[in-house]
Order: C-alpha cells, then sequence, then structure tokens
C-alpha cells in the first residue's frame, strides 16, 4: 500500500518520535509512505477558531498535492487529521464550497484524496495471518489504557471508530500480545487540543482524572495516538504528581512505539529514550521477558 | 394554420370589459367541498366566476383533466384537497401534491401563466381561506384576461 | 438581579442570530435545555456559563452574554457535547461559530488565547509551517507560560525536540496567496 | 479496448455460442441497414445469422423495446445492452413487461454513437459528431449484466447523484410565458400524431395506448395543434419519473420536434423537488410518482 | 335512451332570492337528453318529491338532476326518493346551487344564475353518464380475533366475549399476560399488578367464548372485513397440551439453565418451562434452541419423569386457518434497548439496569424474593440513581417521542425504594416532570416529599465506574452546575418502542404505521381505535406509548368497535369503488404502489391469442377493501383501472358541459 504522508509540524519536533516509529513500522508492515512534498501546516484550531475558509483552505492544500498523486492521506496526528477530514468532507458535500476552496488555493482539489487516520491504516495493514510472522516480541506485562483522546473519532458521523468506546487501537495491541484495560476515559478530552493550558489549572485538574482512571482500570501505561496528548500526558505528568504531591508512574507511548518494539525495532530507533516520563524500565521489562515469550 | 393565426383566432369575441373568467375548481368531498359549503353556510362572498367540480379524492384528480380544461376554454383551474395528514384516505393528497408541483412547474415550461393552474389546501374548516383563495384567484386572472393557451378552437366552433 | 426584557431582545438580535444559524448551520431552536451537554463537557468546571447557558441565550437573543462569555474561549473543541446531544445540535460548531464572530466584533473573552493564535497563524503564513520555538511547544511554553514552564524547555530542546531554528517551506508563495484569498472573501484573518 | 470490429467478431462469438449452448432461444442485437450509416436491431434465432450481427458507431437504437415481441413465450432471450438499452430493459422489468430471469443480459461498453443524420449529410470521410443523445449519456455501460463483450471493467457511474440540470431546458425556462408558448407550439403545429415517439419509448408499454383507444375519453379525434399539445404534454407526463432519457423518441421523430425538452425539463424537476433520481438503473426503486415523502416541498401550496 | 328530468328548488327564498330559479329551468330544457324541467320552493319537501316521482312516471324520465342545496346535505334524500321511484339511486345528480352560489353572490343575480345554469348543466352532463350502481352486502362472520395476549389484549377479548361473541387470543408467548405480569406494583395507587391481572387471566382463560392460541403466532391475513382468513401458526410445544396435569416435574429436574426472558436475564430457567409460577395456560413448552435431546438428541428427562407421558419431541407447527369478521391489534410494546448508549457503557455494566428490570428485583416473586440488592454483588445499593428519557426524546438515538409512562414509573421506582431501604438516597434525573393523569401529580408530589427522591433537571451525559461505584455527571440545569453522584445502582427509565417485527405484522394485516412503527389509527382524534382498514382495531401499546388504564380503556373502545360490526349478520359496502378493465390492463402495477388500503393485487389471466394460450397478469380490486379514492386511477396511464361513479368520461364530460 502506497499512502500520502503528511507528518504535521508536531511531529517534527515535540512528536519527534511520532514520526520516527511511525516511518519505522511502515517499512516493516509495507506501506510505502510519501511525504507530501513542501507540505504545510494544517492551521490546527488557531485557523479554526478565527476564519472558517481559513481552516478548510490550508488543508486543502496538502491534499490536493496528495490527490494530484493519486493517493490517500496517512496523517499520525489526531488534530491534524481532524482539520484535514473536515476539509474532505466538506468539499465532497457542497460543489459550492468545493469551488471555493479551489480557487483560494490555486490547485485543483476534487474530494478524491482521503484524509485517514495512521491509526486506521496500520490497523489494516496487521489484518491477516502474514503478520504474526512479523512478530518478534509479544508484548506481554504491558497493561495498556489505550487513550483515543477527543478529535480522532469525532464527529460520529464521519469516525472510522465509535466515539464512546472506541477499539482499534486495543485490538492493535492485543494482537502484539499486550492487555489493554477496560476503562472509560478513552475519548475524554486532554485539554491539549486547545489552549487551556493559558489555564495551567484547568488542563491538570482534567489530566488528574485521566491519570486516576487508568490507575484504578489497573494499566500500567497510557497508549496515544496524538502528538498533542501525548505531550500533555507525558510533559505534564510530572507537574500534575507534584501539584497533587502524588505519583502515577504512567510511561506514555504512541501506538507506533509499541508495535515498533513488537516488530524487533531497536528502542533507540523508536525514540523512546525521548519520553518524559522514563519508559524504558517499562520496554526493558517487556525486553527481558523476550527469551520465555518469544513469538 | 400558423401559430400566431391560431392565436389570433382565439381571441375573443365578448366584451373584454364585461368578461368573467371562467374558473374550475376540482374540491375534495371531505376537506374542500365541504369548506366552500361552510364558505356558503356562513355567507361569505366570492365572485361568481367558480364552478366547482366534487371528487372524492384531490388524489382523483388527473393532471390530464386541466390540460382538457384549458382546451375547451376554461381560464383557470384550482386543485384543492385536504392537508397533508388530514386526507380522509390518509395519503391521497400526497400523490396530488407531488403530482402537480411537476405538472405546474410543466405547465410554466409550456408558456402558461402560473396564476392558471393553482392548488391549495383547504380544510373543511377553512370559508375564510376558501372565500379569499377565490378572491385572489379571480383577480389575479382578470388581470390576465382570457386564456388563448391551448385552447382548441376547432372544438369551440363545432359545439357553438 | 435585574430583570431580562426579552420582548425588545429578540427583535434587536434575530437578524444576528439568523445568520448565525446559517454560518453555523446549527438550528440553537432544537435545544431543549437538558445540559447533556455541559455534564459531559471537560472543561465546564472551568466555564462562567454552561454550555448550556449559551445556547439558551442564542434563543434568546441575547447574543451579547454568549459572546462575552469566557466559554466560548475555553471550549476545547473536542466534540463530545455534539457527539452525546439527543436533539443532534452540533454545540461545538456553535462555539466555534460565536468565537469567530467575538474575535470580529473585537470582545477578545482571552488575550493570551488571542495573541497566541494570532502569532501562530503569522508563522503558518510566513513559514508555510510551525517553527519557532515558543510555538514549538504548542501553548506550553507561549508567552508568559513560557518562563512558567521553562522546567520543560531545556529538556525538550536536549531531547532533540526542538529546532530552534525556522525555515520555510517552498512552495512558491502558496500558502501566502491562501491567506490573501481568503482576505479578499472578506476572510478575518 | 479493442476497435469495433474486433468486438464485433467477440459479439457474433458470444450470440453463436448462446444459441448453439440454447441459453437462450434468441439473441437481439444490431446488423447493417440499408446505408453505411445505419443499422437495424436484428433479432436472431439461427447460431448462422449471427455473422449478420454489428458493432459500429451507428448502432443508435435501443434494443429494450424490442424483448416485449417475447412477451408470450416462455423462452429466455439474450440481448446486447449498453447503459441505455439496460436502462430500457429495467424500465421494462419495473413495469413488469418481462421477466429478469427470462432475460440474459449481454452488458457493452458504448464509446457513443454517431449522428447519422450528420453522416447523410456529410458523407463517410467527414468527421462525424456524435448523435445528441450520446453526447449527453451519463450512462454508457450496462451496470449489471449475465455476459460481458468487451475489456472487462467497471461500469461508469456518476460519482454521486446530484440534481440534474440541462442548459436548454434552463434556457427556456428564461423565456416570457408567451415566448415559451410560441415555441411549443411552432414544435408541436409540425406533429403528425404518427406516434412513432411512443412505439419506441421503453416507458411506453401498455397493452392500450389511450391514444387510439377509441373506447377510453382522451383521445380526440380532431388532429390540429391543440389536440398535438395535449397528446405531447400526456406523454410528458405518462413518462414522468420513468423515462430512461435514451433519446429515442426524439431522434426517431420524422418531423424533428425536440420531444426531450419536455421529458427533460420533468427529470430536471423531479431532481430538484423529490431528490436526485435516474430511472432504470433498479427495477426495485421507489418511482417519483409511485410514491411520496411527507416532507415533500409545497411550493404551491 | 337517456331522459333527464331537472328539478330546481328555490329552497324558500335561500335560492330564489338570488338566483332566478325559473330561468335556469327554462334554460336547462335545451340541454342535450333533457325530457323535463321545472323549478319548485321545497324539493326536499313531502310535495316535492312526489312531485319527482310523478315526473319520473309520466315522463319516462331515468336520470335525474336536483338543483339545490349541497350534496353532502340532502343526497341521500333524493337518492331515497328516486328509489322509491324505481330507479337507481344512482342515476341521481346534484347541483349546488345554494352554498355554493346563492349564498355566496347574493349580489350578483345576474352572475350567480349564470352560474346555477353552468352547475346543472354539469350535473347533466355527468347524470348522463351515471351507470346504476348496487350496494353489495358482505356477511359478517361472527367471530374476533385477538392478536396479542398482554392487559389489552385480555380486556378485549372479556368485553367481546361478554357482549356474545366468540373470540380467539393469540399470543406468541407460551403464556397470556404480557408485560404487565412482570411488574412489582402499579402507579397512582401503588396496588400490586399480579394481584389485578391474574384474576383477568383466569377469567379469559375460563371464558366459554374465548379461546387461546398461545406460542402461536400470525403467519398470514387474507380477505376483508367481516371475512378474515387469517392463517395461525401454532408453534410446537412439545408438550400434548390435553395430556399435561402442569405439576412441574419436568421443570425441576431439566438439566439445562438459561436466561429467563420474563425475569431479563436476572435469573435462570430451565430448557422446559412456563415463563412464570401463574402462567396461563400453566403448562410448559420445550424451548428447542437449547434443549439437549433437540440439540444432541439424548437426554429426554423430561419425558421419562412426566408421569401423564404428555412429554412428545414430534410434534410439529401446526398451521390453522380461520376466518374472523374482525380483528383487535394488541400486541403491545418492547423496552428500547438502551445498549446503544455508549456513554451509559453500551450495556457493560452490571449495576446499570433498566426500569423493567427493577420490577423484577423488587418483585416479591421475582429472582430475588423482593430483595433489593445490585446484580454484581448482591449488596443493598444506599445510593440509586434513575435516569429518565432513555431512548425517548432523544433524536440522535432515533426516537424522538415522549414515552409517556416514564415519569410516572421512575416516581413509583423511586418511592418503592424508599419503601424498602429506608435510608437510601434516590436521585431522578428528568428534563420535563409529565403526570397528566388522574391522580398522578399528587403521586408524583408524594415520591418528593413524603418519600424524599431528589429531582435534578438535566440529562445525564456519562456512567462509567469507579471502583465499586458508578459515577454519574450530569448537569443540574437549575443551578447551571455539573453535578455528579457516587451511585451504587441506576436504573435506566427506558422507552417503550414498537415490538421489532411490528411493521411486518402491519404488512400481513395491512395497516399502517409511523416513523416509529407504532401503528396507525384512522383518525387520531375521531377514529383512535380503527384503522385504515375497515374491521381492524387497534388496543394498548401498539399504536403509541400507554400506561395500564390508557391501554385498559383503549382495548374496551376497540371492543366496542369490534361488537358493532359483529352484532349484525351483514354490512353494506359502498359502490362507489374501482374497477379494473382487464382488456387494456398492462399488469404495470403502478396502481398497486398507490394504494392505501392494499385492494388492488395482480392475478393472473389466461386467455387465447391467436390460438395459443397465454397468461398475463392483470389488475384486480378487491371490493372489499376499496374505499373509492380514485388515486390510483390517475396513475393508470393506459386509464384501464377507474372508479365508478368519478369516470374519465362523467368528469370530462363535466368540464366539457362547463365550456359549453
Amino acid at each position: 500500500m502506497k499512502y500520502a504522508y503528511y507528518p504535521g509540524c508536531s511531529l517534527s519536533s515535540t512528536g519527534i518520535e511520532y514520526d520516527m516509529s511511525t516511518r519505522e513500522i511502515a517499512k516493516v508492515l509495507g506501506i510505502e509512505l510519501w511525504e507530501i512534498p513542501e507540505w504545510n501546516c494544517c492551521g490546527a484550531s488557531s485557523a479554526h477558531l478565527t476564519d472558517h475558509l481559513l481552516a478548510l483552505a490550508l488543508p486543502a492544500r496538502n491534499l490536493a498535492i496528495a490527490e494530484e498523486a493519486g493517493l490517500d492521506v496517512a496523517i499520525p496526528c489526531a488534530a491534524c487529521y481532524a482539520r484535514s477530514k473536515a476539509t474532505e468532507v466538506a468539499v465532497n458535500e457542497s460543489e459550492e464550497m468545493k469551488k471555493t476552496i479551489q480557487e483560494v488555493i490555486e490547485r485543483k482539489y476534487e474530494g478524491k484524496s482521503k484524509a485517514r487516520a495512521l491509526l486506521e491504516i496500520i490497523g489494516e495493514s496487521v489484518q491477516g495471518d502474514h503478520i504474526k510472522e512479523r512478530i518478534h516480541i509479544l508484548l506481554t506485562g504491558l497493561k495498556a489504557a489505550c487513550y483515543y483522546g477527543c478529535l480522532l473519532v469525532r464527529p460520529a458521523s464521519t469516525a472510522f471508530d465509535d466515539p464512546e468506546d472506541p477499539q482499534s487501537m486495543d485490538q492493535l495491541l492485543h494482537l502484539f500480545g499486550a492487555e489493554t484495560v477496560d476503562w472509560s476515559y478513552k475519548t475524554e478530552c486532554c485539554g491539549a487540543s486547545h489552549e487551556t493550558s493559558a489555564k495551567p489549572e484547568i488542563g491538570i485538574s482534567i489530566l488528574q482524572k485521566i491519570f486516576i482512571a487508568a490507575q484504578n482500570a489497573g494499566a500500567n501505561c497510557l497508549v496515544t495516538a496524538c502528538p498533542l496528548c501525548m505531550n500533555n500526558l507525558d510533559m505534564r505528568q510530572i507537574e500534575v504528581e507534584k501539584y497533587f504531591s502524588t505519583k502515577y508512574n504512567l510511561p506514555v507511548f504512541y501506538f507506533t512505539e509499541l508495535v515498533g518494539l513488537a516488530l524487533g525495532i531497536e528502542p533507540s530507533k523508536l525514540g523512546l529514550n525521548k519520553h518524559f516520563v522514563d519508559a524504558m524500565p517499562l520496554v526493558q521489562e517487556v525486553l527481558n521477558r523476550k527469551g520465555g515469550e518469544q513469538a | 394554420m400558423s401559430v400566431n393565426e391560431a392565436l389570433d383566432q382565439k381571441t375573443p369575441t365578448e366584451n373584454l370589459e364585461n368578461w368573467q373568467p371562467k374558473i374550475l375548481v376540482f374540491a375534495c368531498n371531505w376537506c374542500t367541498y365541504a369548506g366552500a359549503d361552510l364558505t356558503g353556510l356562513s355567507r361569505l362572498q366570492y365572485p361568481a366566476t367558480v364552478r366547482i367540480l366534487r371528487v372524492p379524492c384531490s388524489g382523483r384528480v388527473n393532471p390530464q383533466f386541466v390540460i382538457k380544461a384549458f382546451q375547451k376554454g376554461v381560464d383557470a383551474v384550482l386543485v384543492c384537497g385536504c392537508h397533508p395528514g388530514d386526507c380522509h384516505y390518509t395519503t391521497g393528497n400526497y400523490f396530488t401534491r407531488r403530482r402537480f408541483l411537476l405538472m405546474r412547474r410543466l405547465m410554466e415550461y409550456i408558456g402558461m401563466e402560473p396564476e392558471r393552474l393553482q392548488a391549495s389546501w383547504v380544510s373543511a374548516a377553512e370559508a375564510q381561506k376558501f372565500q379569499q383563495l377565490i378572491t385572489e384567484v379571480t383577480e389575479q386572472i382578470r388581470a390576465l384576461g382570457p386564456n388563448r393557451k391551448l385552447r382548441d378552437v376547432q372544438w369551440e366552433q363545432w359545439n357553438n | 438581579m435585574s430583570s431580562v426584557e426579552l420582548t425588545s431582545l429578540k427583535a434587536k438580535h434575530d437578524a444576528e442570530i439568523q445568520k448565525l444559524t446559517e454560518q453555523s448551520g446549527v438550528d440553537a431552536s432544537k435545544c431543549y435545555q437538558c445540559g447533556k451537554c455541559s455534564a459531559g463537557c471537560p472543561v465546564a468546571f472551568a466555564m462562567d456559563y454552561p454550555p448550556r447557558a449559551i445556547i439558551r441565550f442564542l434563543q434568546l437573543g441575547l447574543l451579547d452574554q454568549a459572546l462575552r462569555s469566557k466559554t466560548i474561549w475555553l471550549c476545547a473543541g473536542c466534540h463530545t457535547c455534539s457527539v452525546r446531544c439527543p436533539k443532534e445540535v452540533d454545540i461545538a460548531t456553535v462555539m466555534e461559530t460565536l468565537r469567530i464572530l467575538a474575535k470580529k466584533k473585537g470582545y477578545i473573552g482571552d488575550k493570551n488565547i488571542d495573541l497566541f493564535h494570532n502569532a501562530f497563524l503569522k508563522s503558518v503564513e510566513r513559514n508555510g509551517r510551525v517553527y519557532e520555538a515558543g510555538l514549538v511547544l504548542t501553548r506550553n511554553l507561549f508567552g508568559r507560560q513560557f518562563f512558567r514552564d521553562t522546567g520543560h524547555g531545556l529538556p525538550m530542546v536536549q531531547k532533540g525536540k526542538i529546532s530552534m531554528l525556522p525555515h520555510s517551506i517552498k512552495d512558491n508563495g502558496e500558502v501566502k496567496k491562501i491567506f490573501e484569498n481568503v482576505r479578499k472573501r472578506g476572510g478575518n484573518v | 479496448m479493442g476497435t469495433m470490429e474486433q468486438l464485433t467478431l467477440q459479439l457474433r462469438e458470444t450470440a453463436r455460442e448462446i444459441l448453439e449452448s440454447k441459453k437462450a432461444a434468441a439473441v437481439i442485437g444490431w446488423e447493417m441497414g440499408t446505408f453505411w450509416y445505419s443499422t437495424a436491431p436484428a433479432i436472431l434465432t439461427r447460431p448462422e445469422e449471427t455473422e449478420r450481427l454489428v458493432w459500429n458507431e451507428y448502432c443508435l437504437n435501443n434494443l429494450a423495446k424490442y424483448l416485449l415481441d417475447f412477451q408470450n413465450t416462455d423462452e429466455k432471450v439474450a440481448i446486447f445492452a449498453r447503459g441505455c438499452d439496460y436502462r430500457g430493459i429495467n424500465r421494462l422489468i419495473q413495469d413488469k413487461q418481462i421477466d429478469r430471469d427470462k432475460v440474459l443480459i449481454i452488458g457493452l461498453s458504448c464509446p457513443g454513437m454517431k449522428d447519422d443524420k450528420k453522416a447523410r449529410e456529410l458523407g463517410q470521410n467527414a468527421d462525424i459528431p456524435l448523435a445528441k443523445k450520446c453526447e449527453e449519456c451519463t450512462y454508457p455501460d450496462a451496470l449489471a449484466y449475465d455476459l460481458w463483450v468487451g475489456e472487462p471493467k467497471e461500469a461508469a457511474k456518476p460519482a454521486k447523484a446530484e440534481a440534474k440540470v440541462f442548459p436548454e431546458v434552463e434556457s427556456l425556462e428564461q423565456m416570457t410565458a408567451d415566448d415559451k408558448y410560441e415555441n411549443f407550439a411552432a414544435n408541436y403545429e409540425k406533429c403528425l400524431r404518427c406516434y412513432a415517439c411512443r412505439n419506441v419509448c421503453p416507458a411506453c408499454s401498455c397493452r392500450e395506448c389511450i391514444f387510439g383507444n377509441s373506447s377510453k375519453e382522451w383521445s380526440a379525434k380532431a388532429n390540429n395543434l391543440s389536440e398535438n399539445m395535449f397528446f405531447a404534454l400526456t406523454r410528458a407526463l405518462h413518462v414522468a419519473g420513468r423515462c430512461i432519457q435514451c433519446g429515442e423518441c426524439e431522434r426517431i421523430c420524422p418531423v424533428n420536434i425536440p420531444i426531450m425538452l419536455l421529458n427533460k425539463k420533468i427529470i430536471q424537476d423531479i431532481d430538484h423537488l423529490f431528490g436526485p433520481y435516474d430511472a432504470g438503473l433498479d427495477p426495485e426503486d421507489k418511482m417519483p410518482l409511485g410514491s411520496f415523502e411527507f416532507t415533500d416541498p409545497e411550493e404551491f401550496m | 335512451m337517456k331522459r333527464v328530468g331537472v328539478f330546481v328548488c328555490h329552497c324558500g327564498t335561500n335560492i330564489s332570492g338570488t338566483v332566478d330559479c325559473a330561468q335556469v329551468a327554462e334554460a336547462a330544457k335545451d340541454f342535450p337528453n333533457v325530457e323535463y324541467s321545472i323549478d319548485y320552493k321545497y324539493m326536499c319537501s313531502e310535495p316535492g318529491q312526489e312531485m319527482i316521482k310523478k315526473a319520473i312516471e309520466e315522463h319516462k324520465l331515468n336520470r335525474i338532476v336536483v338543483a339545490s342545496c349541497s350534496p353532502r346535505m340532502h343526497e341521500p334524500t333524493f337518492q331515497n326518493c328516486v328509489e322509491r321511484a324505481g330507479l337507481n339511486p344512482y342515476y341521481v345528480e346534484m347541483a349546488n346551487i345554494r352554498e355554493h352560489c346563492s349564498w355566496v353572490h347574493p349580489n350578483e343575480k345576474e352572475g350567480a344564475t349564470e352560474k346555477a345554469i353552468d352547475l346543472v348543466r354539469m350535473a347533466v352532463a355527468k347524470a348522463v353518464r351515471n351507470q346504476p350502481l348496487q350496494k353489495t352486502t358482505i356477511p359478517v362472520t361472527d367471530r374476533a380475533l385477538v392478536i396479542g395476549g398482554g392487559i389489552a389484549g385480555i380486556q378485549a377479548a372479556l368485553d367481546l366475549a361478554n357482549a356474545g361473541h366468540v373470540v380467539d387470543i393469540v399470543e406468541r408467548e407460551p403464556s397470556i399476560g404480557g408485560k404487565m405480569a412482570q411488574i412489582d406494583k402499579t402507579f397512582p395507587t401503588l396496588d400490586c399488578s399480579a394481584c389485578i391481572l391474574t384474576p383477568k387471566m383466569v377469567d379469559a382463560a375460563a371464558h366459554p367464548n374465548i379461546n387461546l392460541l398461545t406460542y402461536s403466532e400470525i403467519e398470514k391475513v387474507d380477505g376483508f372485513v367481516g371475512n378474515f382468513d387469517v392463517t395461525i401458526r401454532q408453534k410446537a410445544r412439545s408438550i400434548k397440551m390435553d395430556v399435561c396435569t402442569g405439576c412441574g416435574i419436568c421443570m425441576e429436574k431439566c438439566p439445562v439453565k438459561v436466561d429467563s426472558e420474563f425475569e431479563l436475564g436476572l435469573a435462570k430457567r430451565r430448557a422446559i418451562y412456563t415463563p412464570f409460577p401463574q402462567a396461563i395456560p400453566n403448562k410448559p413448552v420445550i424451548d428447542r434452541e437449547h434443549c439437549t435431546y433437540f440439540l444432541r438428541g439424548k437426554c429426554g428427562i423430561c419425558s421419562k419423569l412426566c408421569p401423564a407421558g404428555a412429554v412428545d419431541y414430534t410434534q410439529q407447527d401446526e398451521l390453522l386457518t380461520r376466518r374472523y369478521g374482525a380483528i383487535i391489534v394488541a400486541t403491545g410494546f418492547e423496552l428500547f434497548d438502551y445498549s446503544v448508549y455508549g456513554e451509559y457503557g453500551y450495556g457493560k455494566y452490571p449495576d446499570v439496569i433498566t426500569g423493567l428490570q427493577f420490577e423484577r428485583l423488587i418483585n416479591a416473586s421475582g429472582p430475588t424474593m423482593g430483595k433489593l440488592q445490585r446484580p454484581s454483588d448482591k449488596k443493598e445499593p444506599k445510593n440509586i440513581v434513575i435516569i429518565n428519557c432513555v431512548g425517548s426524546r432523544d433524536e440522535a438515538k432515533g426516537k424522538s417521542y415522549c414515552s409517556r409512562t416514564c415519569c410516572m414509573y421512575s416516581a413509583k421506582h423511586a418511592s418503592l425504594i424508599r419503601d424498602k431501604i429506608k435510608d437510601s438516597n434516590v436521585y431522578v434525573f428528568y428534563m420535563d416532570m409529565r403526570t397528566p393523569g388522574k391522580g398522578y401529580e399528587e403521586f408524583y408530589d408524594r415520591s418528593r416529599e413524603q418519600y424524599g427522591t431528589q429531582y435534578i433537571r438535566g440529562r445525564v451525559s456519562k456512567i462509567y465506574p469507579l471502583n465499586d461505584k458508578l459515577i454519574v455527571r450530569g448537569e443540574d440545569t437549575l443551578l447551571s452546575q455539573p453535578v455528579e453522584v457516587e451511585a451504587d445502582l441506576v436504573i435506566l427509565a427506558t422507552a417503550m418502542v414498537a415490538q421489532p417485527d411490528a411493521d411486518k405484522l402491519a404488512q400481513k394485516i395491512g395497516i399502517g404505521y409511523d416513523k416509529d412503527n407504532f401503528y396507525t389509527e384512522a383518525h387520531p382524534k375521531l377514529a383512535p381505535v380503527e384503522t385504515h382498514t375497515q374491521g381492524v382495531y387497534l388496543a394498548g401499546a401498539c399504536q403509541g406509548p400507554k400506561d395500564i388504564p390508557d391501554s385498559v380503556a383503549q382495548a374496551s373502545a376497540a371492543a366496542a368497535k369490534a361488537c358493532g360490526l359483529l352484532s349484525k349478520p351483514e354490512i353494506l359496502t359502498e359502490p362507489i369503488v374501482t374497477e379494473v378493465d382487464e382488456k387494456t390492463c398492462a399488469g404495470c402495477g403502478t396502481c398497486l404502489l398507490i394504494c392505501p388500503y392494499k385492494a388492488i393485487d395482480l392475478k393472473t389471466l389466461t386467455e387465447r391469442i391467436a390460438g395459443e394460450i397465454v397468461e398475463r397478469k392483470v389488475a384486480t380490486v378487491n371490493e372489499g377493501l376499496c374505499q373509492g379514492c380514485g388515486a390510483c386511477t390517475v396513475a393508470c396511464r393506459s386509464g384501464s383501472i377507474y372508479l365508478k361513479h368519478y369516470t374519465d368520461e362523467q368528469i370530462l364530460a363535466e368540464v366539457n358541459a362547463l365550456c359549453l
């Protein structure tokens, strides 16, 4: 399978490990990623909150380039995905909007190139028996709380998974031997999608609820599909711990990192050493089991 | 005979000043016919330009009747029935609605003035609405003058 | 507590609210005020009015109150409300539309938030992407907060997560053109 | 994709095989007509006859209606079908005039046929334009079939159902009422009431048409402009929501009345009033005038 | 030869004050076929009618036109008049020159007279084309079918049976009783449901005029009013009903345990079972889907143990066809399946239950013997949340309607909980309290004042488990603040929805149903228990959410309607129906799509064409079902289906006459 790849701004900076791990596992899974040349920022919530047309037009340029190449777009970042999907839907729903957008971006975009979430693509690519041969390490011992975040499966009309209790990430991790916990914060907002952190106390109390829920459900790590969630859950975890004088010690992973680990890719190549909450001890634990539990 | 000649021939001979339009109303038995009865019982007045033709349901009104009426010299046709949801036969007027939505556009398309084919929902209680409707349609048709379009001159010659 | 004179309000704001309904594609009159949106909202606790009340303002014609609320600025856009609404009112979209309108009218509920968006878009317009260190930390390190969060800043750089060098994409000015074209069409950018 | 000559061979081969193996008692296709630019429908029953079949740029006839010749037999009939024939076949199935299981549809992809009248005018060496009905065609291929001749391909379908707009209808709509009427009258002044349009139409399958049935009140004896108009409008109403846009009525009209102008108007209105609808795509669908929605518009009420 | 007589009425001065009646009568003499024309003061009076009769005799008239008031007023009068004179009543045609003319044009005497002449000309043109029509009679079979054996069906059957009519109740479950049998107490009186229901069940079973067909379903309905031929499938019970004594040994020893439908999964039943102890008939059935014998061919314990030898594994479904004069549909409702609510856990949390499950939990004969304990750990709940409008008033979940009973049963649940557990707290999340019934508002008052129920105005957004609690998050919209309750048990007031197969049954019977699959009454105000199909009536919640008093009232109403029909040996049918011209009908079936009564069908016609026998389809009209609307006639392109008395010919003749 070949996809146009839209890493988005976060993945070249704060979310670099998401980018690294994505490219690595794509190689192993036989997914060809063609990075959209000279892609531009999707506009994120800033464009979205400033001007409706701008918010639709910025992602449209990237989609247009992909369409020219005849490819659907694989988008790791949940926020970029949500914005791009909104553009795709708007263009397909209204001829008038299609025309306007084409005029604004001065390119042709017919709505044929689809914005697709990386999670969905990876989920599809591991279907079938062939994947069994690729598994190097079973992720036994991982009890993951899959955190989909708010943007990945909303709005419900275009979502690829259930907006209240999505399953795609859970199923993906099960395939690689990890356990996932049943918890009810899968799609609760982490507060990062927007500038709520301009008021840190807001973000902190939202995050606290998520950590507690994950702990209560018996998770030993959080797994996410969004660089913004990652940033918030990982970087701010220490802050929340300090604020409430407690300890959660929940390493946060991108699902791509865990898939990479299971496929036998070296942790450093996946960026696993770049986390704020030290993920290496848990990673090591899993790796140490390798002998007994090799697939 | 050229079209223009035909049109000329159809110019009525009556004195236009005394001319009164002839308006055909198809009225369903259960709502509009009863509504027109109530208009009478309430002694509400309207111009003596309409002739009401009773049908069981507006769904019985064939759009072809309308063409025939114009051919024979009617100046305007009104199709009336129960309001949606009130049809005595449950669904008849929904079919009426579809048929006459298309019919009205088709007639306009071939050059018939839209005022000459109208449709309206009049319930058994809407005496006033019926009165107003007839008054308004009469005014509109008076302003337009006699209908010449679609008229069958031959038929008129043979029958008069 | 002063009473609200409803009769004149409706007339005053009817047209504007009608326009809002058209822009957002959301009909606030469908709402029967059950509060499911506000109950599920992750930031409701920090808002001055629950999202339900914003919709109520629109129903009554209290447009100004809606536009001057903090709520519309605090909305995280997570769409939980919209997904759960029993009347299928897309509340999140109403919030967005209100915020754009508020900005046009110069009601800025939160200066920082507004500054941030302006800077963000300026960067996008100039470079095609967001690169500056202050923005790379997307929101966390912005403005006054930067210093508060310096605790994270340094490790970020060390972990190779922030490039301090801004650079532009080679798009032949296409992105700039997009901004220009949006402005030409009356966009408030 | 093979040339039409190659496809002709395949057509013959397929037809021969069908008749030899008795998969069908007859095959309906096209054969050469009198002129180089004409073909005629051919109904073949013996394998050796299949050599007569052709598939060229002048296969203008819609074949669907020829199935009615087999209405009273129990035998299966094979028929070559492009998009327009296919829609015509579905029209007849939906009108319960033929059984689907008595028809063997051999699907074809149509490149568009050429204008035979222009061909006659311009001669064999000229560049002949497409026939009008083919220029506007949106369904060149049979959408479902039992057999397929030619390169296998996914049937070309419009991407998304949208309310259709016909420019010639729109421009007519712009005219004043009197001009519209004059135009309409001028067209139907010419009508000979030969009923060729009816006879060729796959949507006209009444046992006895009300025109020409003296026991029914509709048909006046007079053949004047007024009655011509009644005929034209009635026919348009009778095929409303059922016309498959094959354009055969217009093509066949000996006095060149633009009959499709009426049909297209109704098609366009149906699309805009009741939602996009293309007749003859699915015999199970809801016909616009055989159904309704509670939410239908009320523009005139 | 058509000989028309025209009779112009003055109606005192009502008509003649405006219309020159003599002129009208004079003008009519020149109309084609008019042999006689006269005006008179009161046409409807005795002398007026005599005048008509005499004229018919003297002038050999065979068509009569009366120009007078509205036919809606006096058409029957003049029809009777000409019938007495030996003419077919449908030879009368009326011109409405009062309501439609003199009364509305008092200041336009000339115009009104001209109009009256036109109207008479139209009437004459039509009358000439009128055909004799005969009212026919249909015999009525004095036997009623009640579909559904819940409280509505039982009530309707009892009322009919007491009036002397034989009634069959068809119930698809093994016992009659319906949902009411599952309920603990009933609002607003809090009397025990079983105490008031079971005597009625016994009455129904014992009534000499009532036959119970339990474990049976409707297979097919043919025919029409007075003569419905209904095929009923009696499912194989695997028990010989005439032999079984109902001792129950078989049920005790059966090794298979499956979730009990009656206990809503809160308890188990055996594969051979009666749904509940007071079941009627109190004889078991074998659930073949779970019975070991049917699954693996082994076991047979019940058969071995049965002292009466009543177990019969070889029983087959039986089809029974009976003729009924009337049908009462009382198929009731189902509960909304709340597992579509992701925010309420998709049905995954054991301590989130439905109101009906709660009825079982608190019922003395229920799985816990009436001890209120939560399903997960059998602990007594202290904090209980009740959520109203689950699956109702929720367009996002596809149901826009108010389920009508939930406000009241939630108030009942709240009260019952506090009765059982004195130190409990009950929170009811509601949107609007709807208590429009006798004593209902007072009942709601008591649940607050006497039982201390906490009412919170707001819809719950999310339920999630925390330790052994369920966190219920909502907004108190009156406070404008989010609120949370740490609940031990959550009860969802789930909506009443139509039976999942309600549409299929409706199609079999030929009655209408709405967007939610509830059956449609003939008129929402004036014919609330009738359907558009004559002879079919509705009772209970199959027509829309209803509580017990409403269901019972409607059942009695339906029974009264059915009695009215069944008490006559035959009924008259209106002859104004459609007919098919088989010569020209092409059998395209378009008319079938239009008919709201399913009165048209296609039949096969065999005829000889050119010496060969060929078959073709043509439309055919069931005169018992056709109501004469004529909508089908317009859809017929070849004019092959026509409405008697309103044929194309007749209507066009009127149009022509108007223009002469």
